[in-house]
């Protein structure tokens, strides 16, 4: 049997049990063996992969299988993997698990919580490991519709409003990449031939260039307003700040990837002339809204907000670079999705565990918080160092992959965009250690912060496995990279030369 | 022979950084401390030892740079990678000598300084943080290694001067210091893109070989009239000039004194603000061959940071501060230094400013570590609440004349070699640079002695508490690098630091060294004039000039200008607006297109009506348009 | 003029005339009979092509069946000598643009068209094809409709009566 | 007797429209549940006559409009049947039989 | 009349003897009408199996009545809907006031099936025309079936008032095509063509007449009133039973007859599926009372059905039945958990379910994977009959109606999701109580569960649905 399956099925189990488990402890419990099996079984299928590689198998995909679904349509229920979606897959385990364990104290309702929780991990699974469209399509809306609920029932503030919002803005994006998808499958066989939804078949093919330009901004704005592309990233705000704590973490973390993900797996990889045409418009709303976000998270007072901005500007950095088409920039971009989600993860993390203790989340009425919860602030400081690219944590490494990459197009335009990008490092500076500076430096302003108990054990066990994963990305980038770079050198190559 | 033993320089204070950040406050205090100091005892001992061998068995007539070992980091393309390495070289052996001397030195002092403060473990982790990435950007192979360590070094001195987190003016300077260094690193990054872009190397042996792609094919390419290169350059030298604080760049120092003393002799005497200088003088080769003009703009902009600085120092009261603008001027110094040289049988001037940043460690540690003494016995910054302290800490009295001394350029001590062979190569390049040069040194003597005669002589005020000598602990490393100070000048610098490696002929110009000498001693004794005594000569003469002074007292409000930048345009006019925008504008958008949507749909309730009577109506009628649209469109 | 001119003439001038008193006369007995004039009229139509079993169906079911039904249930509902209120203007401008504009749109369209009549000999319209056609079950018979008519009437009547029946609480 | 010699199709076209939407115009304007009644009435009939005059005039060989247009008249007869049912239902129920005044489900 | 006869036209036969049962069950004059309902039941489901049994082609009494494989298949979807109903309906017909109506009750409803069995085997307009009326007037009554309520009244009445007008345009246009074609046998029809604009006009209106009861946009007007003033297992009824019955008429008749003429229907169905899906969402956006909702939702649904028809081929006919399969499994599943309610509190207003998923998981959870299968969000079977539909569309390279539709799908999706909202979010402080499901409802809603989970994933059920098509 195809061991991809068991990222799904070990998710379903899971459900299964928590459906049948008694009382929140229990809940907890199987959530968490679950979740930590699938971790486990993450890195287990890391070593096949290398294995599988080692024995010589030179394949794009590894571990494909497919079975015949809809025959007439020619869906296939296709699977397989190659270095970037190993990489994800990985990401998406180890912010999920950390994510249970962040969610430790959800009492009401705990079972539909983790049940949606992991529906929600497993539609993620699901996309990053399918290769037909339909069931990418498929697998992409299962992740998404989760959130309606999560944010609605256990969210706080206008819940209501932003879990709509969210929930009508992604779905109004899936609509547009439906028509996208359709595009492409019935330009999927322009000579003949049958039509189908395999990605890798339709890789082959060369669909003609009017069609491209038709599809490929349903395809990428599709995918794009997950991935938070400029003027449609106002649902991320709001939204963050509404959700429950693993929410936001499994949102910014995972699902906000799947929009850069299937930018490039799908928008550009099977439209390629357009991805050439068509760059330039979407190089510059990325690069705005990698300052943008930048700019904006300077003047949020909520802490939520800073982070949702602050994700519109490394999502926005991610998109920027797969726009740039070339290996290195590419590389940079997957690294940056992992290293944005990981970080993000435990920015929301640690937002939600201050949260819990000091029940607000504006700066302004918080200060000071180092002396009382030393360890949080310090993971809280790591993190933001994290965010700001310094060197040894996994952002740098990202960031400083996709200047080089875009820095490797000689025209002015591609420079001065590129220049525009890396300035928002200097920005990036600026708001953590403002939020940095007010949130856990300076003296206590609130009294009875003095009484404040620092992290418990399930709330370190999620922080501390975030650290450490961005830390061993950031110390030993290249097997990563390397990982990485291996499948896209063939993807760039199919999409350069036209 | 093998150096790879080096490795432990760098690993050493890493792990100690782990080990005492993670454990140390589990820990006894004090055993954090001695941890941490003889950890770094240890790596002194291992540096020395490499500059022994390094210098006493060179192969041929040049030194050459030995790669002690690297391993691959990271890989951008086939070409640009980052390997982290370990480069030895003379520059390199020179700065770990340095570095490592100076960073034990406030090791040990800190014991003494340090004791009983509440995060005496924390600081302990941050210094090796510290020395561990310093150690790192100086054995840096590449230039890309080199900026990973350069943010490193940023973000521990950010550590370090936010130490006392609680004091709210203590995380604004951090945040300052790192911000503006960060701006001007986010030079030195575009400079690397583009040089690294058209050389298609990092490794600076490649980098500036003669043979190299930089210097060998440099690029043609022109942007806004200038080389490619020389923007690459000036952008790099934008970066060492933000780690350096130099002029307009420099206003993060001043208030970085907000850290433990320790920290800020650490922070300016040997490290971290001479990482510019050391950035320039391993890219010199590419500067000199490719892009002179950007030499040029360092002479000047060093120069003029110099006299600034000086300017500024002879009116600040707080005495770190006077430390600090001190500091900028002589590393004005250096970087005039490097701008004014040549190479090979011409790099005297690339000699001196290393010759100058090597004797320049000494004696500024000293300074800073005098003035912590003082500071630990009077409890206070100000040289106003000061005076007469000669009789009660003799010891730090003693040091801090000959530190002071030194820096006035005094024969024989350090200093007045350094800065000679700084003035001679200065007076044979340029002649204006020369002069202010040589104004800047009395300028420099007489602050230096108003800052000596205020503490030490003056009033016999009585203080509260009766000041006491400093602990062992303290003393111990104000003696040892007084000694160094005195005597570093007689090392033989110029056979051992040279642009191309050979030995470099060096004479003594009677007729530079006795102006240079004159008018520092014409300083110091226009402060003693002053300051010997308590008199009001001082103030009269600020009073009479108060426009001015009050002018140079604020540092020119440079530094309101930048608040007025930052606060004003970029929070009020450009955050702030986003944000709303982003609120209203983009969002509203998203917002508008539902309410729309509603508004129809209330819009055409009328429909219906309730009324069977119109349903028919509109049935029928829409039948027959529909026959109409479809006869209409065939 | 012959004489089955004339007579289709006066048919047709009554029944459009009578729909349209029908439809507009403000004495609801008086539209109801104006309805009967119209369906006997149309009988009288039937009857001038031949198809004298449908002109005695549409004499005996509409005029005896339904205006009947509707006049009782006039009578049930409403005072005889009350005038029924104008239309209202709107549903009056509405109604008339529409059936305008049908007319003309129908009218148009259907006497541009030329029809094709059949080659084939006429079939008698006697009682006897009626009758065998009406339960014939090869081709051109009605014996499913005729049966499936049954059952349409008897969910009628229940229905009907169902509706009608006073309900008991 | 024959009338294709007499009178053209197209008479009994025209007058089968316009009886068709004079009922039309009845069921719009007549606010009586049971004018409007009279109405449908009226546009049943005007479909008879289509089919009995497309029997005739075209297609003699066979019954079928005028099978057709008997259906229609028993429907007719059900339909009416059902009509006044539901007519004094309204009536009991709203005392009423404007249907004007009959219009509680709206919007 | 030979055996083989009776084999094919077997579901006729029983549902006319279910009618007579019905009538003779009415007479005796028993209070309690429970052993009627089981007896009905049972007989019914027979029947549903029955359907199922493989039978011969024919083609009966002059080609007057057809029977094939395709509409077996659609008379067998149409009786599990009705099944799934009378289960449903049992709760109703239980309440005291319903006692005596059980006879005339299920007397109307299987005539009106009746009705609908012949519109599909109906071989010749006549008896489609005949299947129509039997299919509609029956209706009115049950319309009005609620009596001494006024509502229920005014939507009979409104109901027949409509209804009457839109067959007498059908009719209209029957007779317009009569004298074009001559004939009004499909067999014969078919091998015809013609191009005129008669004809065109002919097709409208009797598009226009099927669109009445399929209650696409502009001749949707009687629904909304109608679905809120009948009885629930009514209101069910039309949703999905007669509203399935039209649209399988109107497709064999287009697709099967008029193909020659598919140029214009599509581009009819074109308009019509922009118009009600976009009348039909803007006007659900605002309703509150369920009933009335769902009848805008299932405008709405019947827009997106006509995306099938801009499809002439098999494609568009086969997503269009199973787009069919799976709706009414989904909308019965709503009124399923809307009748529960209903007959035990009489609450139908949307904001009576906040609070719902606290006293009454179980049905919350139904409603809610009912909803999202009607909004088409995965896994459950909505997605595919949707996406289905979306597909037959574009490989007419229709993508701007495409785009339109899916704009539609995710406005839809917003009112479905505010009921999910009432029910999992909003907080009540006196919610509806716990409510119990006799073994009925339980027996519908599993099936209604089991197809809406199922369908989607078992490609067979479609490869079925197209083997059948041909």
């Amino acid at each position: 049997m195809n061991p991809l399956l068991l990222l799904l099925l070990i998710p379903l189990l899971t459900v299964i049990g928590i459906a049948l488990a008694k009382g929140t402890k229990q809940v907890r419990l199987v959530s968490a063996i679950g979740m930590s099996a699938q971790l486990l079984f993450a890195f287990v299928l890391l070593f096949l992969f290398y294995k599988e590689r080692n024995t010589g198998n030179t394949e794009d995909m590894l571990f494909v299988s497919s079975t015949m679904w809809y025959e007439s349509f020619n869906i296939q229920l296709k699977f397989g993997v190659d270095g970037i979606s190993v990489s994800m897959i990985l990401l998406t385990a180890i912010v999920t698990f950390a994510g249970i364990f962040a969610s430790w104290q959800v009492e009401s309702l705990s079972k539909e919580f983790f049940i949606s929780l992991i529906i929600l991990a497993t539609g993620v699974f699901g996309f990053f490991i399918s290769l037909d469209l339909f069931t990418m399509f498929l697998f992409y809306e299962m992740a998404v519709i989760p959130m309606y609920l999560l944010i609605g029932i256990w969210g706080s503030g206008p819940k209501e409003y932003s879990a709509m919002k969210l929930t009508l803005m992604l779905m109004g994006g899936s609509a547009l990449l439906l028509v996208g998808l359709l595009g492409i499958y019935f330009n999927s066989a322009p000579d003949g031939g049958r039509l189908t939804f395999d990605l890798t078949e339709i890789a082959k093919v060369h669909i003609p260039l009017a069609a491209q330009l038709f599809f490929f901004p349903f395809t990428f704005i599709g995918f794009g307003i997950l991935g938070a592309l400029f003027p449609f990233h106002t649902w991320s705000p709001d939204g963050h700040a509404s959700a429950p704590t693993a929410v936001s973490m499994l949102h910014a973390g995972v699902l906000m990837k799947l929009g850069g993900y299937g930018c490039f797996r799908v928008a550009m990889y099977l439209l390629p002339e357009a991805a050439h045409e068509l760059a330039w418009i979407f190089i510059i709303l990325t690069s705005i809204s990698v300052v943008y976000g930048a700019f904006g998270a300077i003047w949020q007072k909520d802490l939520k907000y800073i982070n949702a901005y602050s994700s519109v500007s490394h999502c926005g950095l991610v998109l920027f670079a797969l726009l740039m088409m070339n290996e290195t920039a590419t590389t940079g971009a997957i690294l940056q999705m992992i290293s944005h989600g990981l970080m993000t993860a435990l920015f929301f993390a640690l937002i939600g565990m201050i949260y819990g203790r000091t029940h607000t989340r504006m700066i302004n009425e918080m200060g000071g918080l180092m002396k009382v919860i030393p360890f949080l602030s310090v993971v809280y400081v790591i993190a933001g160092l994290a965010s700001l690219g310094l060197p040894g944590l996994s952002g740098f490494v990202a960031e400083m992959t996709i200047f080089v990459g875009s820095f490797q197009h000689t025209d002015t335009f591609h420079r001065v965009a590129t220049i525009v990008a890396c300035s928002s490092i200097v920005i990036t500076a600026v708001y953590i250690l403002r939020v940095v500076g007010i949130l856990l430096l300076g003296p206590i302003t609130n009294n009875h912060y003095l009484e404040l108990k620092d992290a418990q054990w399930f709330e370190k066990l999620s922080t501390v496995t975030l650290v450490s994963a961005i830390a061993i990305i950031g110390l030993t980038p290249f097997w990563l990279s390397d990982l990485i770079r291996e499948p896209l050198a063939h993807m760039i190559q199919n999409l350069t030369n036209l | 022979m093998d150096y790879s033993y080096t490795l432990l320089i760098l690993l050493l204070p890493f792990l100690l950084f782990l080990f005492i950040g993670l454990i140390g406050n589990k820990m006894k205090p004090q055993l954090s401390g001695v941890l941490g100091t003889t950890g770094l005892l240890v790596i002194t001992v291992l540096s020395y030892f490499t500059a022994f061998n390094y210098f006493t068995n060179k192969t041929g007539e040049a030194f050459k740079a030995i790669e002690a070992f690297q391993f691959l980091w990271l890989q951008f393309t086939d070409k640009l990678i980052i390997h982290l390495g370990i480069l030895l070289d003379p520059l390199s052996v020179m700065m770990l000598v340095v570095i490592t001397t100076v960073s034990l030195m406030v090791h040990i002092y800190s014991m003494g300084y340090m004791k009983g403060e509440v995060g005496f473990a924390r600081s302990y982790s941050f210094l090796s943080l510290f020395t561990c990435s310093r150690l790192g950007l100086v054995l840096a192979t590449n230039i890309f290694q080199m900026y990973i360590f350069w943010e490193l070094v940023g973000v521990s001195s950010y550590l370090l001067i936010g130490f006392y987190y609680e004091r709210p003016s203590a995380v604004a300077a951090a945040k300052k210091a790192f911000i503006v260094t960060r701006f001007a690193d986010l030079g030195f990054l575009i400079g690397i893109l583009i040089l690294s872009f058209y050389t298609n190397t990092f490794d600076f042996n490649l980098l500036t070989s003669d043979d190299g792609p930089a210097i060998a094919q440099p690029a043609t390419a022109v942007f806004m009239g200038l080389s490619v290169t020389t923007w690459a350059m000036l952008l790099i030298f934008m970066g060492g000039a933000g780690k350096s604080a130099m002029f307009p760049l420099h206003i993060w120092l001043p208030d970085a004194m907000e850290g433990p003393t320790p920290v800020s002799a650490l922070i300016h005497a040997a490290t971290m603000v001479v990482a510019g200088v050391y950035l320039v003088a391993r890219l010199f080769p590419i500067y000199h061959f490719t892009s002179p003009d950007s030499l040029n703009v360092i002479m000047y902009v060093g120069s003029f940071t110099s006299l600034f600085a000086a300017i500024i120092a002879c009116t600040q009261l707080d005495i770190k501060r006077v430390l600090a603008f001190s500091t900028l001027s002589q590393i004005g110094y250096m970087m005039v230094a490097l701008g004014v040289s040549g190479y090979g049988s011409e790099g005297l001037g690339y000699m001196a400013s290393l010759f100058h940043l090597f004797t320049h460690a000494f004696f500024k540690a000293l300074l800073f570590l005098g003035a912590g003494s003082v500071i630990h016995a009077v409890h206070s910054n100000l040289m106003t609440e000061m005076g007469g302290l000669k009789k009660y800490m003799p010891i730090t009295h003693i040091t801090f004349l000959i530190a002071c001394l030194t820096i006035a350029g005094i024969p024989p001590l350090s200093g007045f070699f350094s800065k000679d062979e700084i003035l001679v190569a200065a007076f044979e390049h340029n002649k204006m640079v020369f002069a202010v040069q040589w104004l800047v040194a009395g300028l420099t003597a007489f602050y230096m002695f108003r800052l000596y005669f205020n503490i030490f002589w003056s009033s016999n005020r009585e203080y509260h508490h009766t000041p006491h000598e400093s602990p062992a602990s303290m003393t111990i490393p104000l003696i040892l690098l007084a000694v160094a100070s005195i005597f570093s000048g007689f090392v033989p610098f110029h056979d051992l630091v040279t642009t191309d490696g050979l030995p470099l002929q060096t004479e003594f110009h009677a007729m530079i060294a006795v102006p240079s000498v004159a008018i520092a001693v014409v300083g110091i004794i226009f402060s003693a004039m002053l300051y010997f005594r308590k008199n009001p000569k001082p103030e009269s003469i600020a009073t009479s000039l108060s426009g001015i002074y009050t002018f140079v007292y604020h540092k020119f409000y440079i530094d309101e200008v930048y608040l007025f930048i930052t606060h004003n345009i970029i929070f009020q006019f450009i955050s702030r607006p986003v944000a709303w925008f982003d609120r209203h504008i983009v969002d509203g958008t998203m917002n508008l297109i539902g309410n729309t949507t509603v508004f129809f749909s209330g819009a055409i309730k009328r429909m219906q009506s309730g009324h069977v009577q119109w349903y028919i109506w509109y049935f029928t009628s829409g039948a027959l348009l529909l026959v109409l649209l479809i006869l209409y469109l065939n | 003029m012959t004489g089955p001119k004339i007579i289709f003439f006066i048919l047709a001038a009554s029944i459009v005339t009578f729909s349209i008193l029908s439809v507009t006369s403000r004495r609801i007995l008086r539209a109801a009979i104006f309805l009967l004039f119209v369906l006997v009229a149309m009988a009288g139509l039937y009857y001038m092509m031949n198809f004298q079993f449908l002109a005695a169906v549409q004499l005996i079911l509409y005029a005896g069946g339904i205006v009947v039904l509707i006049i009782f249930s006039i009578l049930l509902t409403s005072q005889i000598n009350s005038k029924l209120d104008r239309p209202k203007m709107s549903h009056l401008i509405a109604g008339i643009v529409t059936a305008v504009g049908g007319i003309v749109l129908a009218a148009i369209t259907i006497l541009q068209y030329t029809f094709h009549p059949t080659t084939e000999s006429p079939i008698g319209t006697d009682m006897r094809t009626i009758g065998i056609q009406l339960l014939d079950t090869q081709i051109t018979g009605y014996a499913l409709p005729f049966e499936v008519i049954s059952i349409l009437l008897l969910a009628a009547l229940v229905g009907s009566i169902f509706i009608a029946r006073k309900h008991n609480t | 007797m024959n009338l294709q010699a007499e009178i053209p199709l197209d008479y009994m076209i025209v007058l089968s429209t316009i009886v068709f939407f004079v009922g039309l115009l009845g069921v719009i304007i007549r606010r009586n549940l049971i004018s409007m009644l009279m109405g449908v009435e009226l546009m049943l009939n005007a479909v008879n006559i289509n089919f009995v005059a497309f029997n005739h005039y075209l297609f003699p060989h066979r019954l079928e409009g005028h099978f057709f247009a008997l259906i229609v008249m028993a429907i007719a007869a059900a339909e009416a049947a059902i009509a006044i049912a539901l007519i004094i239902n309204i009536y009991r129920q709203f005392a009423t039989v404007n249907v004007d005044d009959v219009d509680e489900l709206k919007y | 009349m030979n055996w083989s006869v009776i084999s094919s036209m077997r579901l006729e036969v029983l549902l006319t003897i279910m009618v007579l049962y019905q009538l003779i069950a009415d007479l005796s004059e028993k209070e309690n009408k429970r052993s009627v309902i089981n007896f009905t039941i049972f007989f019914f489901s027979v029947i549903t199996i029955i359907g199922w049994l493989p039978s011969a082609n024919a083609n009966l009494f002059g080609s007057m009545y057809i029977q094939d494989e395709l509409r077996i298949l659609l008379k067998n979807i149409l009786n599990i809907s009705t099944l799934i109903i009378l289960l449903q309906s049992t709760g109703w017909l239980s309440k005291s006031e319903n006692q005596s109506k059980t006879g005339a009750f299920y007397l109307l409803i299987f005539s009106t099936l009746m009705g609908m069995y012949f519109m599909i085997s109906a071989g010749d307009f006549l008896m489609l025309y005949l299947g129509l009326e039997l299919a509609t007037l029956p209706l009115t009554i049950l319309a009005a079936f609620d009596k001494g309520i006024r509502r229920s009244a005014e939507a009979g009445i409104k109901l027949l008032m409509s209804s009457a007008v839109s067959s007498a345009v059908l009719l209209f246009g029957l007779s317009l095509m009569y004298g074009v074609y001559g004939t009004l046998h499909f067999s014969e029809m078919a091998l015809l063509t013609d191009a005129s604009t008669v004809s065109i006009v002919a097709l409208i209106f009797f598009i226009a007449g099927l669109g009445f009861k399929l209650s696409l946009v502009p001749f949707h007007l009687w629904t909304a009133d109608v679905y809120e003033g009948s009885p629930l297992p009514i209101t069910s009824y039309f949703s999905v039973v007669s509203k399935g019955a039209a649209l399988f008429t109107l497709m064999l008749v287009l697709y099967r007859i008029f193909g020659h003429q598919s140029k214009e229907w599509t581009l009819t169905a074109y308009f019509l599926a922009i118009s009600s899906m976009v009348v039909g969402n803007l006007f659900a956006l605002r309703q509150k009372n369920l009933k009335r909702f769902m009848a805008f939702s299932s405008i709405t649904q019947a827009g997106f059905m006509m995306l099938g028809f801009v499809n002439s081929d098999t494609l568009g006919m086969t997503t269009v039945i199973y787009f069919m399969l799976i709706y009414s499994f989904s909308n019965l599943a709503v009124f399923g958990v809307l009748s529960i309610v209903t007959n035990a509190t009489g609450k139908e207003s949307m904001d009576d379910f906040n609070g719902f998923y606290a006293t009454n998981p179980r049905l919350s959870l139904v409603l809610l994977l009912a909803l999202f299968s009607l909004a088409g969000i995965p896994p459950v079977a909505g997605f595919f009959g949707k996406f289905f539909l979306f597909t037959a569309a574009a490989s007419k390279g229709m993508f701007v109606l495409v785009f339109i539709a899916v704009i539609n799908a995710t406005v839809s999706l917003y009112y479905y999701l505010l009921v999910v909202k009432a029910m999992f979010i909003n907080v009540n402080d006196k919610p509806i109580p716990c409510l119990s499901t006799s073994w009925y409802e339980k027996a519908a809603f599993s099936i209604c569960f089991s197809g809406i989970m199922m369908i989607g994933f078992i490609s067979a059920i479609y490869n079925y649905v197209m083997k059948v098509v041909g």
